[in-house]
């Protein structure tokens, strides 16, 4: 195994809530397997916020959904340590890790229009998610949830409650997802794209109240968006995936400074905001690779303006440059190794 | 309180004896009431029934009954001469919506001088009269229950005089029977005179045959007569079920022929399609030898045939069947049908999609014959409808008659084309015959004629006489044995013979 | 087209589930289509004293109800019976295509298109097919057309479906901005697009009528003899169910065989659909 | 809610004039001649006459529509032509057979088409999957008749069941035992659609995502399928099984002819067949009645279970 | 030269239940103006539901306004056909919006057949210049849309549109469905192919940075109406509208902790089937009185007006300008000559 690419150093005391090394999914699918994550090893505290960035199909959701537990049938995972509050998930039963969930860890869908049972009440839906870990006489679990939904500031808890999720705004739904999966004040909370579906003016709302909630409860928090600005709104730290490998991790503060991995950096490229009017934005050349025929080497590589032919043959490992900075390119670090050049 | 369950395949659409005409309303219509007269077993004798004596005019023209004292309806009113007349006024009504009318001969009037006699008048001499008033059109019904119920009558309720009473009728499932209690005017001659020996009888409809068949074997029904060919054969080796068939019951099936038709006009042509037919092999397969291949257009046994018939027309004779065509001037087609100036030997043909099987074996056996057979189907109500179209050139039928005068009466007086004279034979001499026949004032010259006319029309060759038919009835171990009735087919007769062991 | 031409052909359509109710159905096919060289017998001649033989030697499946072999009279009932269930198909399938494509093309026709649909929708398709089969008299093509208009309510509405949810696409909006006539829309684009559902149940609507056709040849209104099909020699060997199960059965299975390999394209030619839009 | 009903009682009314005015054309066109049937064999030309014009046939097509339209609306259906029944009377006679007969059918074969369905969805592509669909399919593949007619041979051998009729009330033995055959000949129809149908619907509905946040809530799978899962894919299972009622409806006219079982089916062809038109247009108007009306009762039921529909008024 | 007017377009979908159900009047577009010059962009930006598609499709010709009209070249616009050869559009949604039966060169070839543009068996040729223009390879000319990666068939659909060799092209949505790294690629595309033809661009989004970036002029709606209009770098630096405001600062920013302030707008859109009287805004709007409930106000004839009573009143906003940290700036610099291939790494140069 590689030596390099796992045990995040020790900054505080506190030990990782949640540690995973080396995980991988791969998808049985009809045209063969289809490695979705690829080695991905992070780590992270109570109350801290890690934001998972990457475009689409860099596989993210995988991300959440295996931290859930909630992948289907047909995906494999593989992982040498995936342990959540000093318990290794993937060795307990079914059960046990259905206990968890829901209970110390939670999950924000990124479509509040379909994540919601659209036959069932939204009040309804919440006693359901208070009753199945915390069985109480139905009425006081109607009262937790009205509390619940109160406290996401949906105007008339009372009455919407009531209402059926099509009944409700789209940023209405989107508090209620969030009373649901932070009811039980859950350890760990995973939103997955949680604003993708809404305004900005919504989104705005939405990501303060996520934050505060979170804040509040103590909850860590992995944050998923392909959003940079989300990205600088929410996240302590930032891990980024590629093609469904981790490129780069670091404090937020760091990456928005100056990005090691020249994938990050082209994602910076991209950003209009960062670039002055008129001038064409820096776009990163290329597709994002079909993940049934990945390039060779680092797979980033047909796209990347600093490929040599090393990039070509060898896959490079994630390798710490700073305590709290990792990242998977040959080139790192880029500023130091270019800096010099004309 | 003891039932006998009775299984057929179809309904009547009513059980009035003036306008039906099935065989389906018959059989039940025997049960419920009685005729002035009936028939021994073999057809051949009147016997007495409502009528315990008549007497016929010199010229034949006025028959005198006496009524038998004591008969009641079921509904308990007495049964007198006046009924007599209504019934006869109701059927013969000008323009009415009821048939047959013919079987009640040239009426002049009927009269009633007293409670118990009735005086028949005709207008000419009707040989035939006293066997025809066997049949079931002449079953004496309520005529005051039919005027009252009009439209409803034989459908909600009928009120009449036989060994069992209408109780209910629920159309196409079930009808039921009751016990006529004062019943005891039945005809000696027939058996039990009365009354009934059971207090029920269901006549229940199971229109799928093979259902039918094996609601007998699993004992839901007591006895049928309507069952396929097939089972009876089963049945016969089954120790569970015994058969049972009437003295004497002609039921012939032929095929007809239309001679105004361009090939059929030519009596070689039909002649050569009579001798292509093998009606031994139908009767043998297709029947399972349960009936007779016959070759005259009504049984050697009726009244009145002739044995002198030539009948030599209607045997199977592939050989002369060619030669007679050959004789027309027909040719044989490369495609192995016969032609004629440069037409094919091609016939429409019109059966009951009932009778399938028969109509695809003569398909068979014209085709090795060479002779094409555009076979169409009908069921039995499009089918009347389709034949008065008048595009065929054969069609498949089979009919229920008493004796010679019956049959020849039905079918070939030139008064009856189109229907029933579907063979449009027009020929005077018949009709002369015919009437002759009718007005015959005794035994021998009705003979005469009859067997003169017989003849006459079997060497004309209209039908293909196929077969006779004796309805079977197969019956279920509850069953006393019983002597089957002969008249019209219905072979439960009036029901006073069934009974439970 | 012009000289682009077409390059892959998008997801694995072929495989066993697909592969083998075709290949049964081809099979079949092709054995009715050459029915004459696969037996020596005559499907016409009749034999009366041969008949109802149980299967073996001669007649490897037995004979009929006229003695006449029933491994010919089922290859050649094949033929028609498949020419009933393809030719009723396709009529009601051309008929219901236009309806339901134009109920939703022109959305100012679906209300009163779709009244008519559920008008033919709610008369009991048997009924329908009997009255149909009674009104025209018994024969191939009145039964085709029977056969054909009681499908048609079917495809009509699944079509419509299909089309309304191609409808809400935006190359159909695309279409119409680069100036394309209605009749291009309706066909390389509404129709283009639209079909695979319209397939799969117009599968599944070729086994409906066959069995239709099966059924009203029970209620006596089959095709004329000699004819042979096999919803009519299934329908007639009935009688001899007890005594020579042979015919009634083999007629059965054979309907069976064609009518369940249809089912089973049909589902797999949606899953197949399904699988490709994940 | 009031209001779509009515809106949709509405429209069905609009469809039932169209069904009354095809079967009336068909009707009018069949070859069937009832007063030539009447007459029988034997009838001559003036009997068929008088019989015509005893039961009005001898008025033009478009009058006797009219006449009929005017009796339909006001309440009277009229009369058969064949034995001057009240088509009324004998349609609601033969009705409570009918439904009884589709009840029972539709009472074991959709609880039986839903099992195969959910085990089909939940095992998707696997042989049990194939299995259980090629069994449930294999009752639609089958001529109704040629099962029927089976069946009634094991019974009689093994004496098991009333092989025809109807024995009376259900809640009789008498009654439950004559229905046994009948019911399951007739529900091997459905079963094949249903299993399909929830198959088709679970297998999608097993991942829809509000499915994946009641797992994420920590319910138990057990839970999922049923709670969530099933209870959505139960919206379009309901619409087939209405829409099936047609198919049903078709099937009954086969098995109540195998089994003698006095219902509508066997009415309305005996009708039709006998050219007895107002009775085959009372039977074609009262099964498309009772089609539509299981329809728009189908849809209610949706709406009952489907807030999203209800709140589109 | 003024390409296309928009006078006065309203839209009003009527919604009914059924037969005989109630009518219920939805207000998409009520009393639109806008103005579009060749070869400029004009941004039209706004929340969901605000109308800008319909607005889009009414311009291109698919759907048709219930009151007011539009003028191209100063003649009012033409229907059908003709319309189709002035303007073409193409969609948001890179999946839904390419014929997926047809082959990527038979979709390009398409238009241009149609309306005469090319013969037939030249029409090969136009389509690999054409794909070569959107920068794509003409291999792909063979292959399907599905086929094809989100950027490549926006690519496809630019190209096709171009086919028709359009005076302006309406790109509804047409970059907001992209990852960032493809949205930037078609962004400059539209940008490059628009200097280079003249082209009028109606750039519908919601997303304002990139609207910032390549917009000449934008216009916000917001429930059916334009509430500002303007050109862009004076829209952005001194937003009037309230509505404005919020949307700038509701939008986050690739800062760390640039802590938005989100308390700027309360709620969400309301429905369009009940707009407020007045002001539209006005039920979110911190600043709105009684006037604004009481009459709806107009844009001002200028070149940067706001369709607010209190606009003149509101306090000037604070807008900092966002500026790439130094470190960021000379690495990107970095990158960008690297992508111009200025920059090799010599073989072997790794730590
Ligand atoms: N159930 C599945 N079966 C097969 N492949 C899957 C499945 N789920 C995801 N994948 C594949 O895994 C890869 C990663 O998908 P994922 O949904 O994690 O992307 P993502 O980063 O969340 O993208 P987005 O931003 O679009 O949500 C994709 O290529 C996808 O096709
Ligand atoms: N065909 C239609 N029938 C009824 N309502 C419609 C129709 N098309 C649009 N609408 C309504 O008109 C309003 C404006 O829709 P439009 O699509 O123009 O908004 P948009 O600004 O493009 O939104 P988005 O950003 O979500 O694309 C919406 O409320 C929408 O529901
Ligand atoms: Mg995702
Ligand atoms: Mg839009």
């Amino acid at each position: 195994m590689n030596p390099n690419a796992t045990i995040m150093p020790e900054v505080t005391p506190a030990p990782p809530l949640l540690n995973v090394r080396d995980l991988s999914v791969t998808f049985c699918t009809a045209a063969g397997p289809l490695p979705a994550l690829e080695a991905v090893s992070l780590a992270i505290r109570p109350g801290e916020t890690l934001a998972v960035v990457g475009e689409s199909g860099s596989g993210k959701s995988v991300l959440a959904l295996a931290l859930m537990g909630l992948l289907p049938p047909a995906a494999r995972i593989e992982a040498t340590e995936m342990s959540f509050g000093g318990t290794e998930l993937t060795a307990i039963a079914q059960a046990a890790r259905r206990r968890l969930r829901g209970r110390d860890m939670a999950m924000i869908f990124q479509e509040p229009a379909t994540a919601l049972n659209p036959v069932r009440r939204i009040g309804d839906q919440l006693v359901e998610a208070i009753l199945l870990h915390d069985p109480m006489p139905l009425a006081r679990a109607r009262d937790r949830a009205v509390a619940a939904l109160a406290a996401t500031r949906i105007p008339d808890a009372e009455i919407r409650a009531q209402a059926y999720p099509h009944e409700l705004s789209g940023g209405m739904r989107q508090r209620a997802l969030i009373a649901m999966a932070l009811i039980h004040r859950p350890r760990l909370l995973i939103a997955d794209e949680p604003t993708t579906a809404l305004d900005v003016t919504v989104q705005a709302q939405i990501l303060d109240l996520i934050r505060d909630l979170a804040n509040e409860t103590g909850t860590a928090t992995i944050f998923i968006t392909h959003d940079m600005g989300v990205v600088a709104e929410m996240a302590d730290r930032v891990a980024v995936l590629y093609a469904g490998r981790l490129v780069e991790t670091a404090a937020a503060a760091d990456l928005f400074d100056c990005p090691e991995h020249p994938y990050t950096l082209g994602l910076m490229g991209s950003l209009p905001e960062l670039t002055p009017r008129g001038r064409p934005l820096l776009s990163i050349a290329g597709t994002v690779p079909d993940l049934r025929s990945l390039p060779s080497g680092c797979h980033f590589h047909p796209r990347c303006p600093f490929a040599d032919s090393r990039c070509v043959q060898e896959q490079p490992r994630m390798r710490f440059l700073e305590s709290t900075r990792a990242v998977a390119c040959h080139h790192a670090p880029l500023m130091t190794m270019l800096g010099s050049m004309p | 309180q003891t039932t006998i369950n009775l299984g057929r395949t179809t309904d009547a659409d009513r059980y009035d004896p003036h306008r039906s005409t099935a065989l389906a309303a018959a059989e039940v219509l025997y049960m419920m009431g009685d005729t002035l007269v009936t028939l021994s077993h073999d057809l051949l004798t009147i016997e007495p029934a409502l009528a315990k004596s008549w007497d016929i005019s010199e010229d034949g023209l006025t028959y005198t009954f006496q009524l038998k004292e004591g008969v009641t309806y079921c509904d308990g009113r007495p049964f007198t001469a006046q009924d007599v007349v209504g019934n006869m006024e109701r059927w013969l009504t000008p323009d009415g919506p009821y048939v047959s009318r013919w079987k009640a001969g040239d009426v002049e009037s009927v009269t009633a001088p007293d409670n118990l006699t009735v005086v028949y008048k005709l207008k000419s001499p009707n040989s035939g009269l006293l066997f025809q008033m066997a049949q079931f059109n002449f079953i004496m019904i309520d005529p005051q229950q039919a005027a009252s119920l009009g439209e409803d009558f034989g459908v909600t309720a009928f009120n009449g005089t036989g060994p069992f009473c209408f109780d209910s009728w629920a159309p196409n499932d079930s009808l039921v029977l009751t016990r006529h209690e004062a019943y005891d005017w039945g005809t000696p001659a027939l058996g039990n005179t009365g009354p009934a020996q059971v207090d029920r009888i269901v006549w229940k409809i199971i229109p799928e045959e093979a259902t039918l068949a094996a609601s007998l074997q699993a004992g839901e029904i007591d006895a049928s007569y309507s069952l396929p060919a097939w089972s009876i054969a089963q049945f016969a080796a089954d120790p569970t079920i015994e058969l049972f068939q009437p003295i004497a019951s002609f039921r012939t099936h032929y095929v007809g022929m239309k001679t105004s038709r361009p090939f059929m006009e030519d009596v070689r042509v039909r002649t050569a399609v009579s001798h292509a037919i093998d009606q031994a092999a139908i009767a043998e397969a297709i029947f399972f030898g349960t009936v007779e291949p016959t070759f005259s257009y009504y049984a050697e046994t009726a009244l009145d045939f002739d044995p002198a018939t030539d009948t030599s027309a209607f045997t199977y004779n592939p050989d002369s069947s060619r030669a007679l065509l050959e004789e027309a001037g027909f040719t044989m087609g490369a495609d192995g049908f016969w032609e004629k100036d440069g037409q094919r030997l091609t016939l429409t043909y019109y059966g009951f999609n009932t009778s399938r099987e028969q109509a695809e074996a003569i398909q068979g056996d014209l085709r090795k014959a060479g002779i094409d057979l555009q076979v169409e189907l009908y069921d039995s109500t499009a089918i009347w409808a389709k034949l008065r179209e008048q595009t065929y050139d054969l069609f498949q039928m089979d009919y229920p008659y008493l004796n010679a005068g019956d049959a020849l009466n039905l079918y070939f007086g030139s008064g009856s084309i189109p229907s029933p004279n579907r063979m449009m034979w027009n020929d005077p001499e018949t009709d002369r015959l015919l009437a002759a026949g009718n007005a015959a004032i005794n035994d021998d010259a009705r003979a005469e004629a009859f067997k003169a006319l017989g003849r006459r029309l079997h060497e004309a060759v209209l039908w293909k006489p196929l077969l006779l038919e004796k309805p079977t009835v197969a019956a279920g171990s509850r069953l006393q044995p019983f002597q089957p009735a002969g008249i019209s087919g219905a072979a439960f007769g009036n029901g006073l013979n069934l009974a439970i062991k | 087209m012009t000289d682009v031409q077409m390059a892959d052909s998008g997801g694995r359509v072929w495989r066993p589930a697909v592969v083998i109710p075709l290949g049964i159905l081809i099979a079949i096919a092709a054995a009715a289509m050459l029915a004459p060289l696969l037996t020596a017998f005559d499907p016409y001649e009749t034999e009366l004293r041969q008949r109802l033989r149980p299967p073996g030697e001669g007649n490897l499946l037995g004979t009929d109800s006229q003695g006449r072999d029933l491994l010919t009279r089922l290859l050649y009932g094949t033929r028609t019976t498949l020419m009933i269930g393809f030719a009723g198909t396709l009529f009601g399938a051309a008929l219901g295509l236009t309806i339901g494509l134009c109920a939703a093309f022109y959305r100012r026709l679906d209300m009163i298109l779709m009244r008519v649909i559920d008008v033919f929708l709610s008369f009991p398709s048997i009924l329908f097919g009997l009255s149909l089969a009674a009104m025209l008299g018994p024969g191939l093509d009145s039964l085709i057309f029977a056969v054909g208009l009681s499908v048609m309510p079917g495809i009509a509405r699944i079509s419509r479906g299909a089309a309304l949810s191609i409808m809400a696409q935006d190359y159909m909006a695309g279409g119409k901005v680069i100036g394309l006539p209605d009749r291009l829309l309706l066909t390389r684009y509404l129709l283009a697009n639209a079909y695979p559902p319209i397939l799969t149940y117009t599968m599944l609507a070729f086994g409906d009528a066959i069995l239709l056709a099966a059924t009203l040849g029970f209620l006596g209104l089959g095709l004329q003899p000699p004819t042979a099909e096999l919803g009519s020699i299934a329908a007639e060997g009935r009688s001899f169910l007890f005594i020579a199960p042979h015919v009634s059965t083999a007629a059965s299975a054979l309907i069976f065989a064609i009518v369940l390999s249809a089912n089973m394209l049909g589902d797999a030619l949606r899953d197949a659909g399904d699988r490709r839009a994940t | 809610m009031t209001n779509t009903l009515l809106r949709r009682l509405g429209v069905s009314i609009v469809v039932l004039l169209g069904v009354l005015l095809i079967g009336f054309t068909m009707l009018q066109v069949i070859p069937a001649d009832p007063a030539v049937a009447i007459a029988g064999p034997q009838g001559t030309e003036e009997e068929v006459e008088a019989i015509r014009r005893h039961l009005g046939l001898d008025q033009p097509a478009p009058v006797q529509f009219v006449y009929y339209l005017q009796r339909i609306a006001a309440g009277d259906m009229g009369r058969s032509v064949i034995n001057n029944a009240p088509v009324f009377d004998e349609l609601l006679r033969a009705l409570g057979p009918t439904i009884e007969l589709m009840a029972v059918a539709m009472l074991w074969s959709v609880p039986v088409g839903l099992t195969f369905g959910i085990l089909a969805a939940l095992n998707r592509g696997g042989v049990l999957d194939r299995i259980v669909m090629a069994v449930s399919v294999m009752g639609v593949s089958v001529p109704v008749f040629w099962v029927g007619l089976l069946m009634i041979q094991l019974a009689v051998q093994t004496r098991a069941f009333p092989i025809q009729g109807r024995g009376g009330p259900l809640w009789t033995w008498d009654g439950l035992s004559h229905i046994v055959l009948p019911a399951t000949a007739l529900g091997l129809i459905l079963v094949g659609p249903v299993a399909r149908m929830t198959r088709t619907a679970l297998a999608e509905a097993l991942y829809a995502d509000h499915v994946r946040t009641a797992r994420a809530k920590g319910a138990s799978e057990g839970r999922v399928v049923v709670h969530h899962a099933l209870r959505t894919a139960l919206l379009p299972i309901v619409t087939l099984i209405g829409l099936q009622v047609g198919t049903l409806m078709g099937g009954a006219v086969v098995t109540e002819t195998i089994f003698s079982w006095p219902g509508v089916g066997r009415l309305a062809v005996g009708a039709i067949v006998a050219g007895d038109y107002p009775m085959a247009q009372g039977a074609i108007v009262f099964l498309a009645t009772a089609f539509i009306l299981v329809n728009v009762l189908v849809d209610i039921l949706n709406e009952l279970a489907d807030p999203r529909i209800r709140s589109r008024t | 030269m003024t390409l296309l007017e928009v006078e006065g377009v309203s839209r009003e979908f009527r919604l009914r239940n059924g037969l005989f159900g109630p009518a219920h009047v939805l207000k998409a577009l009520d009393g639109v103006d806008l103005k579009l010059d060749a070869g400029e962009t004009l941004a039209l930006v706004g929340e969901s539901g605000c109308g800008k598609s319909t607005l889009g499709r009414i311009v291109a010709g698919l759907d048709k306004p219930s009151a007011g009209g539009l003028r191209v070249n100063n003649r009012p616009a033409l229907r059908g056909r003709e319309r189709a050869r002035q303007i073409q559009i193409v969609f948001q949604d890179p999946f839904g919006s390419l014929n997926p039966s047809m082959t990527v060169g038979a979709l390009i070839a398409e238009p241009a057949i149609l309306h005469g543009l090319v013969e037939r068996r030249w029409a090969g040729e136009r389509v690999r210049s054409l794909l070569e223009r959107v920068g794509l390879r003409p291999e792909l000319a063979t292959r399907y849309p599905h086929a094809l990666s989100g950027g490549q068939r926006q690519r496809v659909a630019l190209a096709r549109a171009l086919a028709a060799e359009p005076e302006m092209i309406v790109a509804d949505e047409a970059v907001s469905a992209l990852d960032v790294s493809v949205q930037a690629q078609i962004a400059n595309l539209l940008r490059e192919i628009q200097t280079e033809t003249r082209i009028g661009l109606l750039f519908i989004s919601h997303g304002l940075s990139l609207v910032r970036h390549i917009s000449d002029r934008v216009a916000v709606m917001y429930l059916g109406r334009i509430v500002e209009q303007g050109p862009t770098e004076s829209v952005f630096d001194t937003p009037r509208h309230p509505y404005t405001r919020a949307l700038l600062a509701a939008t986050p920013r690739p800062l760390p902790r640039s802590k938005m302030s989100s308390k700027t707008v309360e709620g969400e859109v309301p429905s369009p089937l009940a707009i407020p009287t007045g002001c539209g805004f006005r039920t979110r709007c911190a600043h709105a009185t009684d006037i604004c409930a009481k009459r709806r106000p107009h844009l001002e004839d200028m070149p940067h007006s706001a369709a607010c009573w209190r606009a003149g009143e509101l306090p000037p906003p604070a807008v900092e300008e966002l500026q790439a940290p130094p470190r960021l700036s000379s690495a990107l610099e970095l990158y960008r000559r690297a992508a111009e291939g200025r920059v090799k790494l010599a073989e072997g140069m790794t730590p």
